[in-house]
């Protein structure tokens, strides 16, 4: 089971890195107000459940991909085909 | 030109954490040095330079990219001065941090010239996933460059790097062989008893393609490196004294060879 | 609680005023815990006798801040009652004292300013400064070190200085425990262990810092409470040092944005960590080095063109602390606009602004005739800045925000808190006694310890951590060709001068009697130092203990104290700095009582200096100092789970004598190359200096000056004071005539084959090559 | 317009940080094959149209946030709300 998990700041506290990236889009003529940066998990599962799957995922961001202090994170399950096939 | 009528210019913006040294070792040899914050440097003349070097450390965080934003900051701020600088054969280092600026900016490998802000390679996260900080054993690929004129093609050299994106990759096998017919490739991993590092950690430190750990561009003048010579200038900076503390260690070759450049430039 | 007594007054900027008059005893304790005040009764009755009126919520948030144990060591300063009578202040009456008696010339400031000055070479002076941050890395590993590392960092350019390498020495549960051990919120030490040493990498990496030296323990009673020291070190020209804020001058503020994270760390840092660690998040920091290094341009351009009187780092306490402190030591007064703070997030109460422990931010006072220049500086290095208020002659710190006054204190009742008392024993330790039958193979021993987690390699995580940046490391913390242990790391920081810095530690938290223990780190710490050429040692003492109020805690609190004085005297190394962390308790029970001692040396000429890399075969081998049968809380009878023992002792007058004797010879260019005897003793010692070198060693057990029969107890004992000296042959004789009267003698030579062999005492001879002690040692 | 742009490593880029981060997962009793490790930029465009601010989005990629010989992005419109209020 293919599943990504985000990890993202929590609403209200400050992201250093979005910030200095917004100045360097702008620096560039991008007109851009905020950024916010998150890191990206893409994983794959044994389980074939999706529902066992999510509970997992959710149990890797506890124990060590989040930070309870500062970040947030959502889980989806993306089905059993592998990650890098999918385009945008 | 006269030394005394020469300088370097060491860029630096916040982030920046190399440049210290590295004035420290060309005042050493007699060049004079200034440190400029990008927001002092945008006011100045490079044209009053002789030598432009782009120093280690984490600039602007090394957010996005090692060396990304700071080279993007260039390309806004910098591009006509820093194309003439070039063109004009004066020379350009970039170390580690500095390194990972040119290539971000397109300037290395390239054709040498071209401030495009499109990279062409890439200063990716070590093998190791972790900071690497060691001393490494280096082969020297081209002595026909300004920063080797003191130095000899197949030499040794024993460089201490300090790292966590150091592993050079190129787009493609063609682009490998074309930087390595155009003499390109000038600073290779080596094991401690001179034979390739064929990749193998720790000799090649962070698994860059063709073990490569410095490269210039097609005309030699401009020189991106990931090891720090400058933590290499004097004997005491070695990580064993032996029997006898050496003056000097391999580093210094590399400034005094682009001092000696510039004098008779 | 009755409703009215917190009052909710102005709903616009929510401030709040506190009834304490109406209060009961009950209800105090309530109100210093619902505002996480961490005041104690005897504390809140003290304000409740204070005010006339009603306090507001921002002025008691300035006592749980300046009244906390963090700011104000108030168990240090406080009354100790023993058996034997109260005996107070024992800050002042040990470790102070110590220093004020020897009265060095050379101690240029200590324990006046965020850290110790001592002088160095062509006017300038070493900034030193240890810390801890134990409770934040329990919550969050990675900021709670990095963070650790980032807040000692702005400790030394507090006092003008410019960082130019960092420590840390840190102490973790077992990584081998089992998840089901873990309670009540504790985090398995693995993921505790990589955190902590990643944020401690990745603050000193990015900030441009080498971290040079450090120790790493691990024990159980850390799973719950790790233990993390951080240490800075700086230089400044002495002339530009300046503390004299006036009055008139602007408070400015710079650096950092200042938003919800990190509030309330100092009351936090107070008290025992809880099982709802998870809760207590906003007080742990958010780590930017990339702040942190601009604030550290802007500060050193600002110190050279001497564009202001004074300088904090917000620490502890954040704005409350530093605008209270720098009025109060220059007897001046301060009022304080907080409309113009800089905030990472709208919706801020005003007491939250006042104590936010925000990261990278420093305080300066500047003369309003410089405050141009100086703000151009900011500019410059793209640092934030703002003017938080005027000193003037009030002693009061007076605080307004969008023209509402929710702040007016007498600075002196700030800084006059009620004095704590504490109970104490001073009844020693019993240990008993060690039967532990003697091992039929050595070698398996030798090859079990050196593979202990305690005392194997640390290369793993030290190349993680850059110590070569900045370029002045001359002696580093992995050394020669092969990366082996050094005793201390010497810097040389001035182009212009051969003078280098040594910096050494001392730890050793297993031994039971805490006298001896503090005794044995002071020992260490010096005799690390001097082992690599240094002299003219400073010491400072980071304590991290648990709960004072509980008695056995304080017990051995105190008889620590008490050998701080007696040994820091005996060993003539003056205390220039410290820090006490208490309250480290957890679920699985308190820390180990756990002293730090970090020794700051110098060396005339860093091109003296001695490493543990064997120089050439043919050699003699000198043992210094007297082995005997100490072993307990040693790495040898850990290693067997056994227990019991003699603890290691020093003689205070034959370890200085053995010092200066070795100082000498270094001196007189005898030494080839030395190692100082700590844990696993003279076999692991004997061992590192073998896989340090290309060269080998041969010594016979027989030939040590030792008051045991045992070989066992001969390799391993971990007795104080002793060094393993290799001499240039043709010096051997000079060197025996220098320690003439001191325990030293040749136990044995350097040898071509790169071989450890050694003789025990039943003539039994061993040989392990040095490829497997590498492999032993390093795991690879 | 709020965007997310993704980016990821090429396919047959070995990816040391997931790498790790896999082995840690492991360590923690977890039963995962691979992991890939991506970064998530999410902007706020002034612009209120959405093929324009996908235009925009993958203009910035080149110009900034990924790195041709290692990298390839993705571009979404997530629509006119914050992203900080969705959920998972
Ligand atoms: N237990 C201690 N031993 C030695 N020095 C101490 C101790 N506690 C505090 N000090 C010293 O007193 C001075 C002020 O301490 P403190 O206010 O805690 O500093 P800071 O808040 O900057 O960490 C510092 O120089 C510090 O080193
Ligand atoms: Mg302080």
């Amino acid at each position: 089971m293919i599943v990504k998990i985000e990890v993202k700041l929590k609403p209200g506290h400050f992201d250093p890195e979005g910030d200095v990236t917004a100045k360097s889009l702008r620096d560039l003529g991008f007109k851009v107000e905020e950024v916010k940066v998150s890191k990206v998990y893409t994983l794959n599962l044994l389980s074939g459940n999706a529902e066992e799957a999510v509970n997992q995922a959710k149990d890797m961001c506890k124990k060590l991909l989040a930070n309870p202090t500062k970040d947030n994170f959502t889980v989806e399950v993306l089905g059993l085909e592998k990650a890098d096939n999918k385009k945008s | 030109m006269k030394l005394c009528d020469a300088k370097a210019c060491v860029l630096r913006v916040g982030g920046t954490n190399c440049d210290a040294e590295i004035k420290w070792v060309l005042e050493d040899l007699g060049l004079s040095t200034d440190i400029l914050h990008m927001n002092q440097a945008i006011k100045k003349d490079l044209a009053d330079y002789q030598m432009l070097v782009f120093p280690g450390g984490f600039s602007y965080g090394d957010y996005v990219r090692a060396g990304a934003i700071w080279s993007r900051e260039i390309l806004t701020k910098l591009k006509k001065d820093l194309e003439i600088f070039i063109d004009e054969g004066k020379l350009v280092l970039g170390i580690c941090n500095g390194f990972q600026v040119l290539v971000e900016i397109g300037i290395l490998p390239g054709d040498g010239e071209n401030v495009s802000g499109i990279p062409t390679a890439v200063l990716a996260n070590n093998i190791s996933a972790k900071y690497e900080c060691r001393w490494v054993n280096l082969k020297v690929e081209s002595d026909r460059i300004p920063f080797f004129g003191l130095l000899k093609k197949g030499q040794a050299l024993q460089i201490p790097i300090g790292h966590g994106e150091g592993r050079f990759i190129l787009q493609s096998e063609d682009a490998l062989t074309e930087l390595i017919k155009n003499n390109q490739v000038v600073l290779r991993y080596i094991s401690p008893d001179c034979a390739a590092a064929e990749g193998k950690y720790p000799n090649n430190p962070n698994g860059a393609v063709y073990d490569i750990a410095g490269i210039c561009n097609r005309k030699g003048n401009v020189m991106g490196m990931m090891p720090h010579p400058e933590r290499a200038y004097f004997g005491w900076q070695l990580p064993s004294w032996g029997k006898e503390l050496p003056k000097f260690g391999d580093g210094k070759a590399i400034f005094e060879s682009a001092v000696n450049y510039i004098k008779k430039y | 609680m009755k409703k009215q007594i917190i009052k909710k007054v102005n709903a616009r900027i929510s401030l709040r005023m506190i009834d304490l008059k109406a209060a009961d005893d009950r209800e105090l304790k309530e109100i210093s815990s619902v505002m996480g005040l961490a005041l104690s009764l005897d504390e809140m009755k003290a304000l409740k006798g204070h005010f006339s009126t009603m306090p507001t919520d921002v002025e008691l948030q300035t006592f749980g801040q300046t009244w906390s144990e963090h700011c104000i060591h108030k168990t240090f300063k406080g009354d100790i009652s023993t058996e034997k009578g109260t005996i107070k202040n024992i800050f002042k009456n040990f470790i102070a004292k110590a220093t004020k008696e020897m009265n060095k010339p050379w101690c240029f400031s200590v324990f006046e300013d965020n850290a110790g000055l001592v002088d160095f070479d062509k006017g300038y002076v070493i900034a030193a400064k240890v810390e801890t941050h134990n409770h934040p890395s329990a919550v969050e590993p990675f900021g709670g070190a990095a963070t650790g590392t980032g807040g000692v960092i702005r400790d030394i350019l507090g006092v003008w200085g410019e960082p130019i390498a960092c420590s840390d020495v840190l102490c973790f549960g077992p990584l081998d425990t089992d998840y089901k051990d873990l309670i009540g919120g504790v985090k398995h030490p693995k993921y505790i262990y990589k955190g902590v040493i990643a944020g401690i990498g990745a603050y000193g990496n990015n900030m441009g810092l080498p971290t040079v030296n450090g120790a790493i323990l691990f024990d159980k009673s850390y799973t719950g409470n790790v233990v993390v020291y951080c240490g800075c070190y700086g230089m400044l020209p002495k002339d530009l040092y300046i503390n004299k804020t006036q009055e008139g001058d602007l408070a400015v503020l710079a650096g950092g944005k200042t938003g919800r994270d990190g509030i309330h760390g100092v009351t936090f840092a107070s008290a025992d960590l809880s099982e709802e660690a998870d809760e207590q998040r906003s007080a742990v920091q958010i780590p930017n080095p990339l702040v942190e290094e601009r604030l550290r341009r802007a500060t050193l351009r600002l110190r050279d063109s001497r564009l202001c009187t004074g300088i904090t780092d917000l620490g502890g306490g954040g704005i409350s602390c530093a605008t209270g402190e720098m009025a109060y030591r220059s007897g001046l007064g301060l009022g304080v606009n907080l409309s113009v703070v800089h905030l990472k997030e709208k919706d801020l109460a005003p007491w939250e602004i006042w104590v936010s422990e925000s990261q990278e931010r420093m305080l300066y006072s500047i003369s309003p005739d410089r405050l141009e220049d100086a703000m151009e500086i900011f500019k410059e290095e793209e640092v934030e800045a703002c003017i938080l208020g005027r000193f003037n002659k009030t002693g009061k710190l007076t605080v307004i925000i969008q023209n509402v006054i929710v702040c007016d204190l007498d600075l002196n009742f700030l800084y006059s808190p009620p004095t704590v008392m504490r109970f104490a024993s001073l009844v020693e330790t019993q240990i008993k006694k060690c039967d532990l039958p003697e091992p039929n193979n050595l070698e398996d021993e030798l090859l079990t310890l050196l593979a202990d987690p305690n005392i194997r390699s640390r290369e793993g995580v030290i190349r993680t951590y850059d110590h070569e940046v900045r370029a002045c490391t001359a002696i580093k913390p992995l050394q020669g060709s092969e990366s082996g242990p050094n005793d201390a790391a010497v810097l040389k920081p001035l182009k212009d001068s051969w003078m280098g810095i040594v910096i050494s530690c001392g730890i050793n938290p297993f031994l039971q009697d805490p006298y001896w223990m503090a005794a044995s780190s002071i020992d260490e710490a010096v005799r690390n130092n001097v082992a690599v050429g240094g002299r003219r040692i400073a010491i400072l003492d980071n304590f991290v203990w648990g709960n004072p109020e509980h008695k056995d805690r304080m017990s051995s609190l105190l008889r620590a104290v008490q050998a701080c004085y007696d040994f820091a005297v005996a060993l003539d190394v003056p205390f220039i700095s410290g820090k006490d962390s208490l309250y480290n308790e957890s679920p699985l029970g308190p820390v180990r009582p756990t002293l730090l001692i970090t020794g700051i040396g110098m060396i005339p000429d860093i091109r003296r200096a001695i490493t543990a890399e064997l120089r050439r075969e043919g050699n003699p081998i000198f043992l210094l100092g007297t082995t005997k049968e100490e072993l307990s809380g040693s790495a040898y009878l850990r290693s067997k789970s056994a227990e019991g023992g003699d603890c290691p002792t020093v003689d205070g007058v034959l370890s200085k004598s053995t010092m200066d004797a070795l100082t000498l010879a270094i001196d007189k260019g005898l030494v080839a190359s030395c190692h100082d005897l700590s844990d696993g003793g003279l076999g692991i010692a004997a061992s590192e200096m073998v896989i340090s070198s290309k060269v080998g060693m041969h010594i016979d057990l027989t030939k040590v000056h030792s008051q045991t029969r045992r070989s066992d107890f001969v390799l391993f004992s971990e007795s104080n004071s002793r060094f393993l000296v290799e001499v240039e042959e043709k010096g051997a004789k000079e060197f025996a005539g220098i320690f003439k009267g001191l325990p030293a003698c040749i136990i044995g030579e350097t040898t071509k084959e790169n071989a450890l062999s050694f003789e025990d005492l039943k003539g039994k001879n061993y040989g392990v090559n040095a490829t497997q002690l590498r492999l032993t040692w390093r795991g690879y």
